[in-house]
């Protein structure tokens, strides 16, 4: 499942929920990205999304990282809008009979986000304000599943 | 037809969507881009692509009957 | 941090705890492990531990995570005593400022836990009981660390 | 001088622990272990370890002024 938010996410809350929705699984893994302050020098992350292609996109990842590991349920909620420092911005979870696979699946979909989603970050600096893109490094961690997909 | 224009190009715009009359000689996606580039020069980047109704096209696409193109730039998600 | 519990544990809560303790994290990757029903055949495990050894190894576990990545912070929560099947066995959490360091840093300790920590689960099957020791691919899963220790 | 049994000892032995006055010759771990082994084989096996009090040994160790001797097979955490 998936779903993006405008409103606030409360992971230990998500968490919880997709535990009890996946009573038999034996290992779940859960992942919770932040907005980091950069040591009190931005103090709020702006998220923009396309209305219908953003969800779409983690729909797909989603479904392809159920599809490629052997997880009984994956779980993703992305926030857009507004997120202020420390709160936070993306929960991924897997849930699996065996923990590689549910690390696996948490791992993928976190790379997939950073690189595939049609999501953007403006983080606010100051007075200014600095639109962030995928890393070299995103791209690489990207790349590491593509040998095998 | 109504350009919409996501992260740092909605600021380099000035705006999430414009309303276009799109002249007829513009058939497909890319002469549409260069036709927008002219004033909102950030949309020529190669990197931005484009979806047209929600399909993103890889190549030149017709954009005849089409109510949206979205030019969409390097993402950050996650 | 690290604890043995003799009272049902809240992953949920742990999270919670955890990523507010951690403030200035970007990224906090989690692990929770149920006891497993194995199609209604298991209805409880038992977990035997040493009263001082087992808290020192867990404690021991996360401090060794602690220094060999990137993290803030790393938590373990481990159960023992009677849980019942889908219960909650095992919370595992590091935070970290790029995920790689947090996803790492858990999947280390979860190997570690599985082979080094002084605890023994008894399946009940049954009637009967069942004593369960590290599985082959727990041994495999712990020497991947080993070459760069 | 209190052996002490987890895991599947526990059950084996069927107590966590007991009392034994151990005799004078039984000077070091593994000379202990094949005392008790007599009565409790399951603690001959090379995987059971043995931890004087709280310290685990790899090679036989002084029991001399030792007040616990945990008797530890393989384990299964996580």
């Amino acid at each position: 499942m998936s779903m993006i938010s405008s409103e606030p996410i409360n992971p230990a809350a998500l968490l919880d929920a997709f535990t009890r929705a996946v009573q038999g699984a034996g290992a779940i893994a859960s992942f919770t990205g932040l907005v980091r302050d950069d040591d009190g020098a931005v103090s709020e992350l702006w998220l923009d999304h396309h209305p219908t292609l953003s969800g779409e996109a983690i729909a797909e990842i989603a479904e392809d990282a159920r599809r490629r590991f052997e997880v009984a349920a994956v779980h993703i909620v992305h926030r857009v809008g507004a997120v202020a420092a420390g709160e936070p911005i993306v929960f991924v979870a897997a849930a699996s009979h065996h923990r590689r696979a549910a690390f696996d699946a948490v791992d993928y979909m976190m790379d997939r986000l950073k690189t595939d989603a049609p999501l953007w970050k403006r983080e606010r600096r100051g007075d200014g304000a600095v639109w962030i893109e995928a890393r070299e490094g995103d791209h690489a961690d990207r790349a590491r599943w593509e040998t095998t997909e | 037809m109504r350009p919409t224009f996501f992260g740092r190009l909605r600021d380099a715009v000035g705006a999430g969507a414009i309303d276009r009359a799109v002249p007829a000689n513009i058939a497909d996606s890319e002469a549409l881009r260069a036709w927008l580039g002219a004033d909102f020069p950030d949309v020529l980047d190669a990197k931005v692509r484009i979806a047209l109704d929600d399909v993103l096209t890889t190549r030149p696409a017709p954009i005849a009957g089409v109510a949206e193109a979205a030019f969409l730039p390097p993402v950050s998600g996650g």
